[in-house]
């Protein structure tokens, strides 16, 4: 299962799909595809060409966020990474935890840092965060104040 | 079913380093459910890399964890590299190998220290820690410090081993060979440690690979898959050693993996100490292109994966971290779930979890979701069960 | 094309008066103003001299004179110790030009999509920032720098054509 | 200087308490133990309880869940007790200052006696700071 | 007037008190040399002690008052009476009174009882779990420990008093030469191991694991008080046994250092186990009490009978 076949083996049964394939070097490849069919990418490689899922990384950018799934097949030393591009008007994507359970940690992390709401993850709840961090604000993101965080604990404490 | 005692633990205990912290639900005596509430310690590296430099990048990212401190700024310098494909120079590569196997026989040998104080040996923990200090020794000789490098520098390393340490570092290795064998003695051929560690916590195949589990956890599962050979780094093609692989998956294989993996590291050192070439150890790079970088490397507990997206300048867009205990520690659904209570903390510990947070445990009933035992009484059980095994097994005490 | 002016003149009474907005969107706090001007003056006003003064005195190696003899500064290994500052003898490297932090700036490209002027233009009120389209002339001193940038200042030529400069009212 | 006094500095029990801390600052806490630096010469004991001891050693920057734990432990620990802030993140969160888990340095939650800087400290140095802790009640009382 | 003497100064309080914390300085300084560690001054426990007395005492709100403070002084003075009486009929024969041998059994889980009170006392549940570790700790040792102290009884034919008792050894050797007094003698060591609550039995009060068990909420001079009951019992229960089974100490002088030679084999056998073992979980040592510990005493018990 070398590098080129596991490309033409992702070509052939995605063709159309995949909006861009950009080979960045002999060992990694990115792929950006409609965060609508992210399972069927993320099952076919899990199942069909058995890599390993590394995890998810989430970039917040000016009009989107872009979230990447990053696969690696060990055997070839080829790390492929999914490219899934969300508006920010409604942050939602398929989870991919119901597939492969080592996803969900990394999920709920960019849940409480992002916003990005998964669907149909088993257990959505806070990672990290302390369980009294208010609602709706989002640490990672790019226009986060820290003057917010107090606001709303204050406002909170005046309740 | 005799009711319990609820017994509320802070996150602040004795002989706790690290306040992660664990609720089993508990049937009877064996294991029904697990849940795991980690963030104390959470300190938002990502949102401060953004605000730094890729040099202050590495200080900051080698602080992520005490004990592999430099396997983060090994893979942060690697994928900063793969932005623009900066070339580094031989010798450098021979410097962070060293330095990186050096780290696994630190880490090794903490855990075994650890492994030892829940099993009841407390003189294992008081000797694998003295065994240690030849480690951090080593480290004060080549870097200057006992933990915490600072060793890495994108495009090269940041001191070289100068000729005269090399008598220093060989012999250090020699005392630490001795030591290994000691504990390999320890772990392999004591009969109670063998029956108290062999066939609990099983991890099977097919679970490693659905929990996607790394390192040593994933290794004694069967699961062959070590980055340093699947995606050779620094000077891991050019020096011979093998990968170590254990089938039955259980908290033995576990620390036999650990072992032997000990014994690999050793014979990598002195390879890279005989073929260091001479010659620069740091090729200044000029500037980071617009771009992203992946890098992922071994570290003692399995792969750590960075990402890094820049955009020119010299301030990354977005830093990810993604550490090896993050996909380890899901898979204690699989392993502790139908043990006995007495052997969780084991179990728990056989991954190695950034230090001996398992000390958090309390077991919660599983009816009436009352807690009922301490951390501590999961490691006496798991104590005084060394105990009856070496009684039944030798008809003597424990000596 | 549209482009941005730059008046290098003006920058010094600019600094004083107008405030510093830059919309870049992926650095905390971002002027990218700053890195263009920096551009521009190596590109115009810098004299290009035989022995650098400034190449030679970085203790880093962090500057270099490009196959086009403007000056390249790598931000990787400029620590922004001004040494180079002390060293032109002609003042041209400003100490604020080299921050350890570098600025960087995109040209505001989604906002000229959306129609809008780029933020730090509209921050500028003493006219030293303007976007429009202005074409390169010799005559008053334009000269395009990049495809986005336009600069105005006086441009010194060694080979002492450079036209009087005469004090306008 | 009362004799408990003095006999507080013969023998200080030590209770560890980590608030993200990156465990190399309580690894060497802990490195005090092992053979090689042991301060159970000093009659200092690794204590269990807040209630029985005398030092508290503070490691890690005190991020947000952290703050409202320390001060209930603080005021649990009799009293007189000293607080030793040990590494460099509990004296001044030094690295990871502004982090928005960051809640406010550990001064700022429990008065500090004694600060050991270093990243990690080495066990000489956490045995100097105690040693130093010694020196500055003797002085002060 | 010369009782209180006894009972507050020479073989009492004071008495014991110093020698069992030098007791307490030996252990730890054993522990500490097996571990290649440096252990603590000469000194160490009797600063400790001052220390904790110069400490503010914390009364949780959670505790009832009175028993909170009156239960370390309960245990403490058990102790020293055991001791009092002890030496005095150590010193001459005849002091003692008829079934003293019966009092000073039951004086010595005054201790224990002490630390089970100020572990409910306390309120905190951790303690609570202490305290009931302590109640099945108790429960399961007192069998083998009173079947053990029943050999002597029966080999000097029917004496219950401790003054007979030396007597009869002095006359015609000490028990532990014989096969049962020696059983019963290990399975005294095993009990006290557990009295005395040191590492395959502490679970009670775990020091560094169940955060110092029943006695989590005491701080300041309670904690004191408690510590030197510890400390006394370390000197107490030992020479209990060198009384019981190898004739007790007589003060002439060749013969004294007999008597102290004894006590520290005692003592060392204590050290040693506790190094070399792990703790127990609470229903293993009852198991373990109720089973083989129990056998072996009984089998003591029917070999005195036979004589041997």
């Amino acid at each position: 299962m070398t590098r080129d076949e596991v490309l033409k083996r992702l070509k052939d049964k995605f063709g159309k799909k995949i909006k861009d394939l950009f080979e960045k070097s002999e060992k990694r490849v990115y792929i950006t595809i409609d965060p609508k069919d992210i399972t069927e990418f993320v099952k076919f490689i899990f199942l069909g060409i058995e890599a390993r899922f590394i995890t998810a990384s989430c970039v917040d950018m000016p009009k989107e966020m872009e979230i990447l799934y990053h696969f690696s097949v060990d055997k070839t030393s080829l790390i492929v990474s999914f490219r899934a591009r969300i508006d920010k008007a409604n942050l939602a994507i398929e989870s991919i935890t119901p597939i492969m359970k080592g996803a969900e940690w990394i999920e709920r992390e960019i849940h409480e840092l992002f916003g990005v709401a998964f669907r149909n993850h088993p257990n959505l709840k806070t990672l990290l965060l302390p369980d009294d961090w208010p609602e709706g604000l989002y640490p990672l993101r790019r226009d986060y104040k820290e003057e917010d965080y107090e606001a709303r604990m204050k406002e909170k404490e005046s309740k | 079913m005799s009711r319990k005692v609820v017994i509320p633990i802070g996150p602040y205990h004795t002989l706790q380093e690290e306040p992660e912290y664990y609720q089993l639900t508990v049937d009877g005596e064996t294991v029904v459910d697990i849940d795991v509430r980690i963030g104390y310690v959470h300190r938002g590296i990502e949102k401060l890399a953004e605000a730094k430099s890729y040099d202050k990048i590495l200080f900051l990212v080698e602080r992520i964890c005490g004990i592999c401190s430099t396997s983060h700024p090994m893979v942060s310098v690697l994928a900063i590299e793969d932005i623009g494909g900066t070339e580094v120079p031989e010798r450098a590569h021979y410097i962070r190998t060293l330095v990186c196997e050096l780290e696994r026989l630190h880490s090794h040998l903490l855990w075994l220290g650890l492994a030892g104080h829940f099993l009841g040996y407390k003189t294992v923990w008081m000797w694998a820690w003295k065994y240690r200090e030849i480690v951090c020794d080593t480290f004060e000789i080549i870097t200057g410090n006992r933990q915490n490098y600072g060793m890495m520098k994108v495009g090269g390393v940041r001191r070289d081993i100068e000729d005269e340490y090399m008598p220093a570092l060989l012999k250090g290795m020699d005392d630490l060979l001795k030591a290994v064998d000691m504990f390999k003695g320890v772990v392999l051929d004591d009969p109670v440690l063998g029956a108290r560690l062999r066939g609990i916590g099983v991890l099977s195949r097919e679970d490693a690979i659905q929990y996607s589990a790394l390192g040593p956890t994933s290794r004694s599962s069967g699961v062959d898959k070590d980055v340093r050979r699947d995606e050779p780094y620094a000077a891991y093609d050019w020096v011979k050693w093998d990968v170590i692989t254990q089938t039955d998956g259980d908290v033995f294989s576990k620390a036999v993996v650990r072992i032997l993996e000990m014994y690999e590291s050793v014979s990598i050192i002195r390879q890279c100490l005989q073929k260091m070439p001479k010659g620069p150890i740091d090729s200044n790079p000029k500037e980071i292109p617009i771009g992203e970088g992946i890098a992922h490397t071994e570290a003692p507990r399995g792969e750590v994966f960075h990402y890094v997206k820049s955009d020119g300048t010299n301030s990354p867009v977005r830093y990810k971290v993604r550490a090896p205990t993050f996909m380890n520690f899901p898979t204690f659904k699989a392993t502790v779930v139908g043990e006995t209570i007495s052997d969780a903390t084991i179990i728990l510990a056989a991954i190695d979890p950034c230090y001996c947070c398992t000390e958090r445990i309390t077991v919660v009933d599983a009816y009436d979701k009352k807690k009922i035992i301490t951390g501590e009484d999961l490691i006496k059980m798991s104590q005084e069960k060394t105990k009856k095994l070496h009684k039944k097994m030798t008809g003597r005490e424990l000596k | 094309m549209k482009k941005l002016l730059i008046d290098l003149e003006k920058f010094q009474e600019h600094d004083e008066k107008c405030a510093k907005k830059c919309s870049y969107f992926y650095h905390p706090d971002n002027y990218g103003v700053q890195s263009l001007q920096e551009m521009t003056t190596y590109a115009i006003v810098c004299r290009k001299c035989e022995k650098e003064n400034c190449v030679l005195s970085c203790p880093f190696q962090a500057l270099e004179k490009g196959p086009d003899k403007i000056l390249r500064r790598w931000n990787m290994r400029c620590t922004s110790c001004k040494t180079c500052a002390h060293a032109c003898h002609s003042g041209v490297i400003w100490p604020t030009f080299i921050p350890y932090m570098c600025y960087n700036c995109d040209y505001c490209v989604d906002r000229l999509e959306d129609g809008k002027v780029p933020e730090c233009v509209e921050a500028c009120t003493c006219g030293a920032l303007q976007y429009g389209d202005f074409k390169e002339d010799e005559e008053n001193d334009m000269y395009v720098v990049g495809d986005h940038v336009i600069a105005h200042s006086v441009n010194w030529k060694r080979d002492g054509s450079s036209k009087k400069k005469t004090v306008k009212k | 200087m009362s004799i408990r006094l003095k006999a507080l500095l013969k023998s200080p029990w030590v209770f560890h308490l980590c608030s993200g801390s990156c465990n190399n600052c309580d690894i060497e806490i802990l490195d005090c133990l092992t053979p090689r630096y042991d301060i159970e010469r000093f009659g200092m004991v690794l204590v269990g309880s807040a209630r029985h001891a005398d030092v508290l050693l503070c490691t890690g920057i005190v991020n947000k869940q952290g703050v409202s734990r320390i001060k209930r432990v603080y005021h649990q620990t009799p009293k007189p007790c000293l607080v030793v802030a040990v590494g460099n993140c509990s004296c001044s969160q030094e690295r990871f200052r502004g982090s928005y888990s960051a809640a406010k340095p550990l001064d700022q939650v429990i008065p500090v006696d004694v600060y050991i800087p270093g990243c990690p400290p080495k066990p000489e140095a956490i045995i100097m700071g105690v040693v130093k802790l010694i020196e500055k009640v003797k002085n002060t009382k | 007037m010369k009782i209180l003497f006894n009972f507050l100064i020479i073989p009492g309080f004071l008495f014991t008190t110093v020698i069992g914390l030098f007791a307490c300085w030996i252990d730890r300084k054993v522990s500490a040399r097996v571990q290649w560690r440096y252990g603590p001054p000469w000194y160490q426990p009797f600063v400790d002690i001052i220390k904790l007395t110069g400490k503010e005492t914390i009364l949780p709100s959670t505790a009832s008052k009175f028993t909170f403070l009156a239960a370390p002084v309960v245990g403490l003075a058990g102790i020293t009476l055991v001791s009092t009486l002890l030496w005095l009929m150590n010193c001459n024969h005849n002091t003692g009174f008829m079934g003293d041998i019966l009092v000073i059994i039951y004086l010595l889980t005054i201790p224990s009882i002490s630390v089970i009170l100020g572990g409910f006392a306390s309120g905190n549940p951790l303690a609570s779990l202490g305290a009931s570790r302590e109640m099945k700790l108790i429960l399961s040792y007192e069998l083998p420990f009173i079947l053990a102290i029943l050999v002597p009884i029966i080999k000097s034919g029917g004496m219950i008093r401790i003054g007979e008792l030396l007597a009869f050894q002095a006359a015609n050797g000490i028990f532990v030469g014989s096969i049962s007094g020696f059983i019963a003698l290990v399975v005294g060591i095993i009990t006290m191991q557990a009295k005395l609550a040191l590492v395959p039995f502490d679970m009670a009060e775990a020091e560094t694991e169940l955060i110092g068990g029943a006695i989590i909420e005491y701080s300041g001079t309670p904690l004191a008080v408690y510590k030197m009951t510890r400390a006394s019992m370390l000197f107490t229960v030992p020479i209990f046994f060198v009384i019981i089974f190898m004739g007790g100490i007589t003060l002439s002088f060749p013969s004294i250092i007999w008597g102290i030679l004894k006590y520290v084999l005692l003592l060392v056998i204590i050290i040693l186990i506790k190094n070399t073992n792990p703790r127990l979980r609470i229903d293993q040592a009852v198991k373990l009490f109720w089973g083989p510990v129990t056998w072996m005493a009984s089998l003591a018990v029917i070999l005195a009978f036979l004589g041997l």
